[in-house]
């Protein structure tokens, strides 16, 4: 458990506490008002102080999103939320710091400062809203937008493969990854309140409909008929089970994830069990995402424990100034070889 | 035998050599050395961008240059009296700008042919006319440390390493500087190893011995302590200057200090310098480039630490839309920019004053920013703390340029007794400051700053960012005649910062025909040549500016006393245009692109032609 | 009944309503109708920053206004004559701009007691006496599409959105434009659902036929057709009219045109029109970010392509280290800036004019670049040809600066002779050019060009890169006197080009009291106050520059014969601070900063208060 | 086999063509000479003619390599290589264009670069010197330095987890991965020419040794002695075997590589097979990388087939020129409503 979710007294805050004056200004439809719902519901129950929370966004529809939250805020630059956020949370780590970021914002202009938060592991919370489009700017495509996709950018289809998010940060040795989707009321509160209590950079990668520019682009999972077939709810140390009839299952195949259908020849104690902690599940996971042939991952995806950057820094600082003494002017002013002058 | 001591008031060394000759070690000893004899000085090193060029190569000489006298020393001087050449690529590079009459110590044994051919000499010049017009002491160093540590247990290698020492010993009995000082320092240094101390004392010895003994020398120098104001000091180099202004500053104002930094030369040594003050609660933050050494600082400024970030020319470019958010958030940032020679990668280990025009108009839209610039490695000091107070005083990104020169540069600090510092006041509002309509994040006070409001501190939760905001509220605001108000708002919250300004203080006559307008480490050498040239019955006088914008109030007044105006710097005009522009009247210039400070006789001469 | 047709040299309206009422689409069908008629005009969009910012508030009031005459347009008109409000927070919002007298539209059915309260009106506008003063027409649109849609299959929501067609018919009527090409148009839209084509087309023949038939229209406006100059004309965006001009200096220099771009508003459509060209070879990359977007650039340079960046402010910061590298390495690169309201995020869809200096001065380093600026829609055509052949002729960047305003508002474009626009000369040097040393990079021709030599090319094989470069071969260079030698150079090289400048043309006389300088967009409304200024017995005449870096040669010689200057533009003072330094004389100034273009009326004023 | 290797007529190029007369710069025992002279020796033999060659590079010790091979080179600016390298490349296809970049120019400034032209999939060959430390500037630590590592900005021990550069290149999609030594000559080569070969992105991971400001970070892989035991070379469609006596080798174990002694429990026929068109063997060789518990692997650790970027591209042009006719520009000004002012 974190820091700041320590146990205070019962702070009685409410969704209400949450939603500020203004108006919120997302087109009608966006899939980001359910995100932001489900957060406003989610943080009371975090035990952390209103006071204490900070978002900090970049630029996009998604980066709005700290003008909706009734906490202090940071709406940055294009990109650079989570360099931000670091520079927040090292200056005081009291604070439950939140990224909020879309995929162009995220991992096109922010990729790199977004691979070095998750690397570094400081304790932030980042949820990459993935919309598969540049929304603000109108409809381009972006670095998440499949092979194919004709957008203002590209009138003939995006020749621009596509990252996965999941898998990028997973390549940057991230310690927490989960995926939700904005509809999934459920999956989403359970990624958030994850997050907060993982110790260390967490990332949440959000499956959001943008209503205008990219249309039905998840529809398979979005759509509640279709759902239960094309998506996969892992729970650690759960058999990996899927489908409308909870009949079908995942089981490795020459080290590849494959769709079993339960029966006869499959049971369930031969499907894959889930495991947080085992990287190498995590990538079978990961490499489902654009499988056509097997259902897309939702839920906590990876959960390891690792020292983070911000516990780092501040036990070297008391180890130093237990080693030193706490710093002093004059000793600093006068190290090295002195004269005076008389 | 006694030998001549002869009194000099002031000497300009160089010590040249090959990149593993250890030459920059060679200049700072000496250097130590002679602060510590009460001398004032100015020293600075130049060395080339490769690690290790290869050896014998021109592109592999490495030099450090001092100045030291018995009354005030402005620069490290123009042409050295004396010049170390550890090897012949050494001569080649830096012969030309030794003072007619000079001296050249140079080590026999390493002009060999293939080290001759490597620098492009065609015969030795040691042995022939090449060198006449100098005092040449041609001697067999490597040779002669190689005897005097026959019984030492190091390798022919190590031992031939020493030589450095060998000549820093003849320097030191040439000018009659102490061994104490570098034998402690050796022993501590190699106190692992103590029979490298040990034989690099001996070398050292050696070389003192030599110059006392052998017929070769006829002469010593002696220069007098100078009269510095009274008290203690050291030496310092402008960015270790910059590093304890700063944490001085941290400290007075009960702040944390948080540095968001990214390698680069000639910046780094601050990132060093305050990643090893850990027990001061310096958080040093290696970024993954610059714009997240910036972001990371606008975050921490933001939770309530003075932040900084410090950087070069290019790192600085990369830096400017951060900037602009630092701006219009309001925010405190102290940005350092330790200016190097440009365009693009440029020549990254060479000084310019080339990024005056960046720093006050580098950035998209109407984005107005304090900045200073400092004149010494000492000033950077003062500086350097100023930034900080007048950024968390007004709540603005301040930027304070430096340079390569006097980053790396060193002279004498009059070490302040922190007592003494002034503190800087801060208040972050508490949760009484939310009012009835809530808090108001762009109220202002009576400098037309807005409130520091922490996060952290229940009540005052607001939303700050790089969109254009609401007056008072802070809410978003595209609204026309709010944003005018916010534009004039922010430059004249800038524009008032000069109010606080000392009055400006001309050097020499208050009045006259011309006057010498510098800024930032173009001081020194204008200082020089201001003084030739009034002795030499000139009417001119010297106006440094340390803030240039905003610019003082009084710069008017102050210029119109004055029938011309030069103003001389390491680029091609910039203060220059600003002041034509300011002032509407026609400025001299003297500028110069070559990697390297003014002369104060190009000053000079420029001054003469001026007044004819 | 046959109603009164009054015939108006000019007319000016704005269509105003919610981000979803499709007033951008409004707005360009009645422009389009009316250029086909041959007025000249000007039109400019004004949206919020959100993609749909919620029903019926102010923030999602979107716009689009247009000015056409019977003379030459210059602006897209300060105060509108008519005002088309299709809410309360359209009113709102757009009220305070219309001209005494005016005329509104409004959509009655959209005045409800909800969203009245959401615009933040007391009591209904239509029904008190708040629009006293003004001509109102208040119109239940909303009803009137419904009852003559009742027979269609579309639903209450679709037959709703047709209103903005009924408003565009009773503008038809109001100022007797033809239907039949936005019928046209409607049909080619909606091919595959001609239902909704037809409802469309429905709409606006009942709007028509409101206008003809009610009686609460009394008069109605003919605009004759401007006298343009003969030939073939199409109305053209800025962003549009800027893709145009730069493919075809790729046709007419016979290079491949290669587009690294990030989206930004407002540049972003150049980056969509030019996705559209591949059948053009247009090679668009959508880089991951800025600075890919110009080191692509850069790199297809070097490989030969017509290279281009795209970008506003923002963007336009984090570009500057790279454009030091094209500075240095001497690249041919073409810099679009659709500048927008800074500083930092800003007004994203305002325009402003205040990256001039970041255009000039924002770099590190002494980095020239020329600079030009567009100074309306047509023009970005002119300007980014031109910027693309100097590009290429001098091996230099060029920065274009367009604005928001420019880019995304339009007017009529003379379509030229792709025949009668001049070759570009481009020879890249073969194998021959290798010399017996080998090949010279950096040998320059009479402009002091460095040739361009293209990877591929056997026998030129050659390195280029950041660090300072020895002139001529092109290798590595830290040396004093070279730098010097190359900062002169690059300084000169972009100097010179102002030696093909065209003579600078004065619009008035010659000679006289004041001379009103302007650039980039401040053009149009600087030249109708200058117009109505001299008409009004003023001496005053106008001089725009087209090139702001280098500044031309004969600047002095023609501003001397004036005995004031003024410069109006959208922002602080910027070029005012370089001509003052330039000319060395003091400058009034207008400036404004509100998101929005100088209106005529401000100059006039100004104009007023100098000349007394 | 690339276009730019189709067969030409012979070229009898030789390793001097590609030596300059300019001197090297960079400190002697630096790892850096070796891989230049294997580059150097190893280009003749590719079949490209030499004037095909673009060596784009961004700023440090490593960076300086365009200058040492006499072909077209572009020493450009910090962490850039990767996008002035993409517009090299689309501009002229035919080009063999090579980004040469180190630890910090490649992933910490240019992080973001080098995610996205493996993304991408841009026909270019990429290596990285990975010398864990930054070089140029004298030694700070790197995104790559090991924890705990004293440098000149860590002086009481980095607290900034490392990224495992040939993950974060499979984290970015990679379709080509490997890792190479700089003292040995024939993984070097080897590597050289099948990234060469491959079609698309490639990404060659060098450890480098800086002798000045790291070394020996390397030393038991770069150490003749110790290398049997500590590196393990993979072949595809060959068993992991390594060892001094070639007597040890690497299973899967509960979805972890596990070192197995060969002898009696184990046989060469349970050995994992190295496959390098299969995710989860070259996930599980990465997971290798930092785990004192395994070898170290090197090799081809990944290489697929997938559609490159330039190819889709000038494809792309290709089919819409067929579709619309060449661009002609009196149609594109005369596009939209004209009329005429006669
Ligand atoms: C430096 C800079 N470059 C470009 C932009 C323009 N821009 C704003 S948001 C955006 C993309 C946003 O996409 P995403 O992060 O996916 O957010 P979404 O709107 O889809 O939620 C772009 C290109 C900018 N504001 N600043
Ligand atoms: C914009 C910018 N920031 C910083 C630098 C300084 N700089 C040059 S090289 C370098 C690090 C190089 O490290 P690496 O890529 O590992 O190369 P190595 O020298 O180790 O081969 C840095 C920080 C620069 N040249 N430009
Ligand atoms: S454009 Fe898309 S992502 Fe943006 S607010 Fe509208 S629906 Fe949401
Ligand atoms: S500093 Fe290190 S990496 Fe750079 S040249 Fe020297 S040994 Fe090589
Ligand atoms: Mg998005
Ligand atoms: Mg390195």
């Amino acid at each position: 458990m974190s820091e700041t979710t320590k146990q205070v007294e019962t702070l009685h805050l409410t969704r209400k506490d949450f939603v500020p004056d203004n108006d919120v200004r997302w087109c009608p439809g966006c899939g980001d008002y359910s995100i932001l719902a489900n957060m406003q519901k989610t943080l009371p129950s975090l035990e952390v102080e209103k006071e204490k929370y900070v978002f900090v966004s970049g630029i996009g529809c998604s980066s709005r999103f700290p003008y909706y939250m009734d906490t202090y805020g940071f709406h940055g630059i294009h990109g650079r939320a989570p360099a931000i956020a670091s520079g927040v949370k090292l200056a005081n780590p009291d604070l439950s710091v939140w990224i909020i970021t879309g995929d162009g914002d995220g991992l096109s202009i922010g990729g790199n400062h977004l691979i070095h938060v998750l690397r570094r592991n400081i304790d932030v919370n980042i949820m990459l809203f993935n919309n598969r489009i540049y929304g603000l700017t109108k409809g381009q495509y972006s670095p998440t937008s499949m092979l194919g996709k004709k957008t203002k950018s590209s009138p003939f289809g995006s020749i621009d493969r596509p990252f996965n998010p999941s898998a990028v940060a997973a390549g940057s040795n991230a310690t927490f990854i989960a995926r939700a989707l904005d509809v999934d009321a459920r999956g989403l509160q359970e990624s958030i309140k994850r997050s907060q209590d993982h110790k260390g950079a967490s990332f949440i990668e959000v499956y959001q409909n943008c209503i205008i520019f990219n249309d039905g682009e998840f529809a398979d999972v979005e759509n509640k008929s279709t759902r239960p077939d094309n998506a996969l709810f892992v729970v650690h140390g759960e058999p990996m089970i899927f489908g409308k009839e909870n009949n079908k299952g995942i089981v490795v195949d020459n080290h590849h994830p494959k769709v079993v259908e339960l029966g006869d020849k499959w049971k369930v104690k031969d499907l894959l069990v889930h495991d947080e902690t085992n990287m190498h599940i995590t990538n079978l996971l990961l490499e489902m995402t654009f499988d056509p042939e097997t259902p897309t991952p939702f839920g906590i995806l990876r959960a390891v424990d690792q020292p983070t950057y911000d516990d780092l820094l501040h036990s070297q600082i008391d180890q130093v100034t237990e080693l030193r003494g706490e710093g002093n002017l004059k000793d600093l002013f006068n190290s090295g070889d002195v004269w005076e002058v008389k | 035998m006694t030998k001549k001591v002869t009194r000099v008031n002031e000497a300009t060394i160089r010590f040249a050599g090959d990149s593993g000759d250890g030459m920059q070690l060679t200049g700072t000893r000496f250097t130590e050395a002679t602060a510590i004899l009460g001398n004032d000085l100015k020293a600075i090193p130049n060395y080339p961008s490769e690690i290790r060029a290869p050896t014998g190569t021109l592109a592999g000489v490495s030099a450090f240059q001092l100045m030291f006298g018995s009354s005030r020393v402005f620069t490290p001087g123009d042409l050295p009296d004396t010049l170390v050449a550890m090897n012949p690529a050494a001569l080649k590079v830096h012969l030309k700008d030794l003072k007619k009459g000079g001296s050249i110590l140079a080590n026999a044994n390493a002009f060999t042919d293939k080290n001759l051919k490597m620098a492009g000499w065609e015969s030795n010049p040691l042995e022939d006319d090449t060198l006449a017009g100098y005092t040449v002491f041609s001697i067999e160093m490597s040779k002669l440390v190689g005897i005097a540590l026959e019984e030492s247990d190091l390798t022919k290698k190590e031992i031939e390493r020493t030589k450095n020492m060998f000549a820093l010993g003849v320097l030191f009995w040439m000018y009659n500087r102490p061994l104490e000082p570098t034998e402690a320092w050796l022993k501590k240094k190699f106190a692992k190893i103590p029979s490298v101390a040990e034989a690099n004392i001996i070398a050292m010895r050696t070389g003192f011995n030599y110059g006392e003994t052998t017929e070769i020398f006829t002469t010593s120098y002696s220069v007098e302590k100078a009269e510095l104001p009274k008290g203690k000091y050291r030496n310092i180099t402008g960015n270790e200057a910059v590093t304890y202004g700063l944490v001085a500053a941290a400290q007075k104002s009960g702040k944390e200090l948080f540095l968001g930094s990214y390698p680069i030369t000639p910046a780094s040594e601050i990132l060093h310098n305050m990643s090893n003050l850990r027990n001061f609660k310096v958080k040093t933050f290696q970024a993954e480039d610059e714009i997240a050494g910036i972001a990371s600082a606008i975050g921490a400024a933001y939770a309530g630490d003075l932040a900084v970030t410090t950087t070069s020319g290019p790192g600085m470019a990369l830096k400017t839309e951060s900037i602009g958010l630092a701006v219009t958030t309001e925010l405190p940032l102290v940005i350092v920019n330790v200016q190097r020679g440009g365009p693009s990668t440029g020549m990254p280990t060479k000084m310019e004053q080339a990024d005056l025009f960046q720093a006050i108009m580098g950035r998209n839209g109407e984005t107005p920013v304090p900045v200073l610039a400092a004149m010494d490695p000492a000033d950077c000091f003062e500086c350097a703390f100023e930034a900080a107070r007048v950024a968390m005083k007004y709540m603005t990104p301040v930027i304070l340029l430096s340079d390569g020169y006097l980053g790396q540069g060193s002279g004498p600090w009059k070490i302040p007794n922190p007592d003494d510092i002034p503190e800087i006041e801060i208040s972050h509002p508490d949760t009484s400051a939310a009012g009835e309509e809530g808090f108001m994040p762009y109220q202002r006070d009576e400098k037309e700053a807005r409130p520091w409001a922490i996060p952290g501190t229940p009540g005052l939760e607001h939303r700050i960012g790089g969109l254009e905001k609401e007056n008072i509220t802070g809410m978003v605001s595209q609204d026309p005649e709010n944003h005018q108000i916010m534009s004039d708002l922010r430059a004249r919250k800038v524009r008032n910062i000069a109010k606080e300004f000392d009055p400006l203080e001309v050097y020499g006559e208050k009045q006259g025909k011309l006057l010498v307008i510098t800024w930032g480490s173009s001081h020194g050498s204008a200082h020089v040549a201001v003084d030739r040239s009034h002795k030499a019955g000139k009417s001119v006088s010297q106006l440094h500016l340390r803030w240039l914008n905003p610019l003082p109030s009084d710069l008017k007044s102050v210029t119109d006393n004055f029938d011309e105006l030069l103003i001389p710097e390491v680029n091609m005009g910039q203060l220059a245009l600003l002041l034509k522009a300011e002032l509407i009247r026609p400025i001299h210039q003297l500028n110069k692109m070559k990697g390297e400070p003014l002369r104060a006789s190009e000053i000079e001469t420029k001054i003469d032609e001026i007044l004819g």
